[in-house]
């Protein structure tokens, strides 16, 4: 077990990716987050899990969240052998929110995506299951946006 | 006979049926699409969100306190344990320091209704399994916590008993010395649950070696809580991640050890939440002898706005990690409130296990997973 | 048409011409009406007292439940709540009779009087009392078997008419079980048979009595027979679909299995039928092994009448409810078995030891000449 | 027939059972859904079985009733369940050939007819005599070969239908508990 915080964390990632990986974001947060661009997610996440340094065999949870202008997916990742955690942030234009699922990597992120699909109305490119989870399959726009509209009824039932 | 007749002259129709929402034993509105070969199943998809209120979308209208009640609604078994999620939650978010017998509190108060929960969870797994005097059992102790939980919060079931910066009110005075005597009284039942039921050689069979779930997988499917430590990976975030005043503590990690079965089946999941109640018992007795006097509420203003940022806090509810993903932009009420839950995740590996099962065993995974709804719809 | 053998077979026409002679006053009337007339009174007794049995029996089994669940069960209607059944019975029956629309009502409406006919049928040959017995029938418990085979079909097609997937799993599970565990239960009452050498159940009964008490039970008569007591009792025990083994209803997986359509009193038919059929097995085992209606040391035939009767009638009632009781207590004790195990149970372990044992008392009653091991002892010492 | 004649309560239930035994066969044939004609087989069956009450046959009525509904039926009910869509319950029992099957069935009724009435039955008084003692004797001494061989025929056909019907197991976790 060797816990890295997670400057050294970062750092390893930037030794990996070079640019791939875009800055490590500490400022009030907690914890702190390395922010991916989308298209390299996959990678980062491989790399992450199976580096015997860092070994994030846990996905805690993924999360979307509308910044407005554009979304970001925070990924919090956990290592049960080293005990250390990051979270890994990706953003997303907010015209066209699509990113590569990373359940090719945690069998955890299917549902966490779906929900997150489901909610929020980002994309997970190459998804196994890539069907809503809470809502109906046939309800209309994405409730967690900044911009939802509450619609008035669904099939004629008033809301 | 060489060749028996081919498996294609004996070929049998699959059934699809519906499983739920209203049935006995999903412990709620699950559903589950089943499709069976006879009793065989071939597939069980979970089929989610008939209880789905969307309580991240409120906690980003309320205010960051308004919250409080509603994570009582998040897991209506364990709300002390959802509660305290919350407030440890916000204060990390906010930097708030609370009173050290705050603290001590709120570990007794979770400790006490993960045993309820576990109760619940025990007896209802028993009652699925076709035995319903466990049930009772489980609800009859339960009253005597949902009792004590009314001396301290005035409420049985939705307590709204945390409050960001502290709890609500203190400890009303001889409930320590009644938290002590149900520790004396319960302590022994538990060795009178494992006569009565636990090693039930009809209970044994009907729960070894059914959905079993190695620590890997484990992990890999995103398991939490008892699930996780059923397959005999000890890591209780009590430990791995300490929060609170859990680490001046002394308890055990409980994993499943392969008693009957395999590693990892349903009977190791069962008696890992058996055991968790004594180690509970053993935590609750250690608070009751040391938690200090003082406070029990810091100094948190009434119009309450942390400062801008991200917070992901993680809690060891008795069904799992909860999980709590705060932003804020400086405002009265949350920018974006996500929320993990173990029961969620336990179905996420629902689909994988259930395969080959039979359709009495999808019961007992179920039982075993011990999912609440309010916990995986939100 | 004579009545040639009256005594060894008790004939209507026999019981009729004996009821005018001791009451030449409706000589009027014809023979057939009055054994007809009999019949019916016979019916209704039965009847009656099947339904008071499973009121009884409901509420017992709802206090029973309390007790063991430590709570008070029902105590609302009369005091203690001993009318409780009446209201039951009376909710059952005002209760609007559902029928799913896509069922199939001929058959929807058939399955639970089958179920009902079968499981009640046997109490024609149950021997209550020293002279109280429906029809002495010599082929008594065979007779048992075949009519309680109608159940199962009540069950399999009440599940299919329902038109329901968990009706129809219940229905295939009930007929399965109920038709595989009529061999261990045929089987291991054969032994009784092999020991008294008659079908019929009073003759069954009369072999028990004498002199030693209760060590003329069958149950004493060897260990074969003691063992194969509670082969029987396991066995019944599936056969009437009692929890451990309450698959085909089993309400934690199926919902309500065969019965989950069924609605005020077509849900009650089965629910007598239910009952119906424990009473019966129970009462089959005290009748086999248990020395029936024999009151220890004392001959029940020599009491006159009405107070022979009425001792026997007691004391086998006694014994039946307890096993009753054992039953129900079972019921809240023990979680269920799965369809497999059960089926495995059956196959593997309780139909081969049914056949151990059978050739066991065989050989024993070829050995030791028909004799049981009370019998040897009290010849031991003179 | 000639109504005077008629032994009152006896013949009456007489008629009775067997009208409800021929009613139902007729049922058999005539209904087109396959359920109800295996029901009203049940009816064919148990109004056999009181036919052989009537011949003072009462361990014959109870095997009847014991393997033809309790067995025959269970196993027909099954089969059509299991061949079938089970979940449809409007399942279909469509007649074919039915003028062939017409002169056919003309045909065996009038044969069969002829030699109810032309043989010569000889009528004796019944008596109402327990059977099982007499059947029971009979299979163990004159008839004992005949009763093993449909024992031993009926075992292998058990035996068989096992091995056909077994399926593959799809969980290992079942055929470990198996092996124990």
């Amino acid at each position: 077990m060797k816990t890295l915080s997670a400057q050294e964390i970062f750092e390893k990632l930037k030794g990996k990716f070079g640019d791939g990986v875009v800055s490590l974001q500490t400022e009030s947060v907690n914890p702190p987050f390395a922010v991916v661009p989308p298209g390299s997610i996959q990678e980062v996440c491989r790399f992450l899990k199976e580096d015997p340094d860092l070994l994030f065999d846990y996905l805690v949870c993924i999360s979307g969240v509308d910044h407005k202008d554009k979304f970001a997916v925070a990924y919090h990742v956990y290592s049960t052998e080293h005990r250390h955690r990051i979270g890994v942030k990706a953003m997303l234009p907010h015209d066209n929110p699509v990113i590569p699922t990373v359940d090719v990597v945690w069998k955890a992120a299917i549902y966490l995506e779906r929900e997150t699909y489901d909610l929020m109305g980002i994309v997970f490119e190459g998804s196994c299951d890539p069907n809503r989870i809470l809502l109906p399959d046939d309800w209309e726009g994405h409730p967690l946006r900044k911009d939802y509209i509450y619609p008035e009824q669904y099939h004629g039932i008033k809301i | 006979m060489t060749e028996p007749i081919s498996k294609e002259a004996l070929r049998t129709d699959e059934w699809t049926i519906n499983m739920g929402p209203h049935h006995p034993s999903t412990h709620g509105v699950l559903r589950l699409e089943l499709t069976t070969d006879g009793e065989i199943v071939s597939k069980a998809r979970p089929s989610l969100g008939y209880l789905h209120r969307g309580l991240e979308k409120i906690g980003e209208r309320v205010a960051w306190a308004q919250f409080m009640p509603f994570t009582d609604r998040l897991d209506y078994l364990a709300g002390m344990n959802c509660n305290c999620a919350y407030a440890w939650a916000v204060e990390k978010l906010a930097g708030i320091e609370i009173p050290e017998r705050a603290e001590w509190i709120r570990v007794l108060v979770c400790e006490l209704n993960r045993i309820s929960s576990h109760l619940v969870a025990w007896g209802s797994f028993c009652a699925d399994m076709g035995a319903f005097t466990p049930l009772l059992y489980g609800i009859r102790e339960r009253e005597w916590v949902n009792d004590l939980f009314e001396m301290v919060c005035g409420q049985r079931l939705t307590y709204n008993y945390a409050r960001i910066g502290g709890v609500s009110h203190d400890l009303p005075p001889g409930f320590l010395e009644k938290t002590k005597e149900f520790c004396d009284y319960f302590e022994p039942l538990i060795d009178e649950y494992n006569r009565l039921i636990t090693y039930n050689k009809i209970l044994v069979h009907r729960l070894k070696n059914i959905g079993v779930i190695s620590a890997r997988d484990a992990i890999e499917w995103g398991l939490s809580g008892p699930n996780l430590r059923g397959s005999g990976f000890a890591y209780d975030i009590r430990r791995a991640e300490p929060y609170s005043v859990y680490p001046k503590l002394d308890f055990n990690v409980v994993v499943g050890h392969a008693d009957r079965g395999t590693l990892g089946d349903c009977f190791d999941r069962y008696l890992v939440r058996i055991d968790e109640m004594r180690e509970s018992v053993k935590i609750v007795r250690q608070v009751i002898d040391r938690i200090p006097d003082g406070p029990v509420m810091a100094k948190v203003p009434r119009v309450f706005k942390p400062p801008a940022g991200e917070c992901y806090f993680r809690a060891e509810s008795p069904r799992g990690e909860t999980g709590f993903y705060l932003i804020s932009d400086g405002g009265t009420n949350a920018y974006r409130l996500k929320i993990r839950t173990g029961s969620y995740m336990a179905m996420n590996i629902f689909e994988k296990i259930s395969k080959g099962v039979m359709i009495s065993d999808i019961v007992a995974l179920i039982g075993s997973f011990d999912i609440i709804l309010p916990e995986t719809d939100r | 048409m004579e009545p040639v053998a009256a005594t060894v077979y008790p004939n209507y026409d026999s019981v009729g011409r004996a009821i005018l002679e001791a009451f030449p006053i409706i000589d009027f009337l014809p023979v057939w009406l009055v054994a007809l007339v009999i019949m019916v009174v016979v019916a209704a007794c039965a009847i009656v007292f099947i339904l008071v049995f499973e009121g009884v029996g409901s509420l017992v089994l709802r206090k029973l439940a309390g007790d063991i669940q430590s709570r008070v069960g029902p105590n609302r209607v009369g005091p203690y709540g001993c009318i409780q059944f009446l209201a039951d019975g009376v909710k059952l029956i005002l209760k609007e009779d559902l029928k799913p629309a896509a069922c199939d009502r001929v058959l929807f409406r058939l399955a639970p009087y089958l179920a009902f006919v079968g499981s009640c049928a046997g109490l024609v040959v149950i021997p209550f009392a020293v002279g109280m017995i429906a029809a002495d029938l010599d082929i008594g418990i065979y007779y048992v078997m075949a009519v309680s085979s109608l159940v199962s079909i009540g069950i399999l097609l009440g599940g299919w008419a329902s038109n329901n997937k968990w009706s129809l799993v219940g229905a295939m599970r009930g007929a399965a079980q109920i038709v595989s565990f009529e061999i261990p239960v045929a089987m291991s009452i054969i032994p009784v048979i092999l020991v008294a050498g008659s079908l019929s159940t009073q003759e069954i009964v009369r072999s028990q009595g004498g002199l030693f008490g209760i060590f003329n039970w069958n149950l004493f008569h060897n260990p074969f027979l003691f063992f194969s007591f509670f082969v029987y009792l396991t066995a019944a025990q599936a056969e009437t679909c009692q929890t451990p083994f309450d698959l085909p209803e089993c309400e934690s997986e199926l919902v309500q299995g065969f019965m989950t359509e069924y609605s005020g009193i077509r849900f009650g038919y089965f629910f007598l039928g239910e009952f119906g059929e424990l009473f019966v097995v129970c009462a089959l085992a005290t009748a086999g092994y248990l020395g029936g209606w024999h009151i220890p040391f004392l001959d029940a035939g020599n009491l006159g009448w009405f107070w022979g009767n009425l001792l026997s009638l007691g004391v086998f009632l006694t014994k039946t409810f307890t096993l009753v009781l054992v039953s129900m207590w079972l019921r809240w004790t023990l979680p269920r078995t799965r369809v497999d195990q059960l089926m495995r149970m059956c196959w593997k372990y309780l139909v081969p030891l049914t056949f151990f044992n059978l050739l066991g008392v065989s050989l024993w009653l070829l050995i030791f000449d028909g004799k049981g091991i009370p019998a040897m002892i009290a010849a031991l010492f003179g | 027939m000639d109504l005077s004649n008629i032994n009152f309560p006896t013949d009456l239930v007489f008629l009775w059972i067997a009208a409800i035994t021929v009613g139902a066969a007729v049922l058999v044939c005539l209904l087109p859904n396959i359920i109800h004609s295996a029901v009203s087989l049940l009816f064919a069956l148990g109004g056999v079985a009181g036919l052989y009450l009537f011949l003072s046959a009462d361990f014959l009525a109870a095997t009847q009733m014991l393997v033809y509904i309790g067995g025959i039926m269970m196993l027909l009910l099954f089969a059509v369940f299991l061949s079938n869509r089970i979940q449809d319950v409007k399942l279909s029992n469509p007649a074919r050939f039915q003028l062939p099957a017409a002169v056919l069935c003309i045909l065996l009724f009038g044969v069969l007819s002829l030699v109810a009435v032309t043989t010569p039955f000889p009528v004796k008084e019944t008596k109402y005599l327990p059977t099982t003692a007499t059947i029971g004797e009979l299979l163990m001494t004159r008839y004992l070969l005949p009763f093993e061989i449909a024992s031993v025929l009926l075992l292998a056909a058990l035996i068989g239908a096992a091995m056909i019907s077994r399926p593959t197991r799809k969980n290992p976790a079942l055929d470990q508990e198996d092996g124990k």
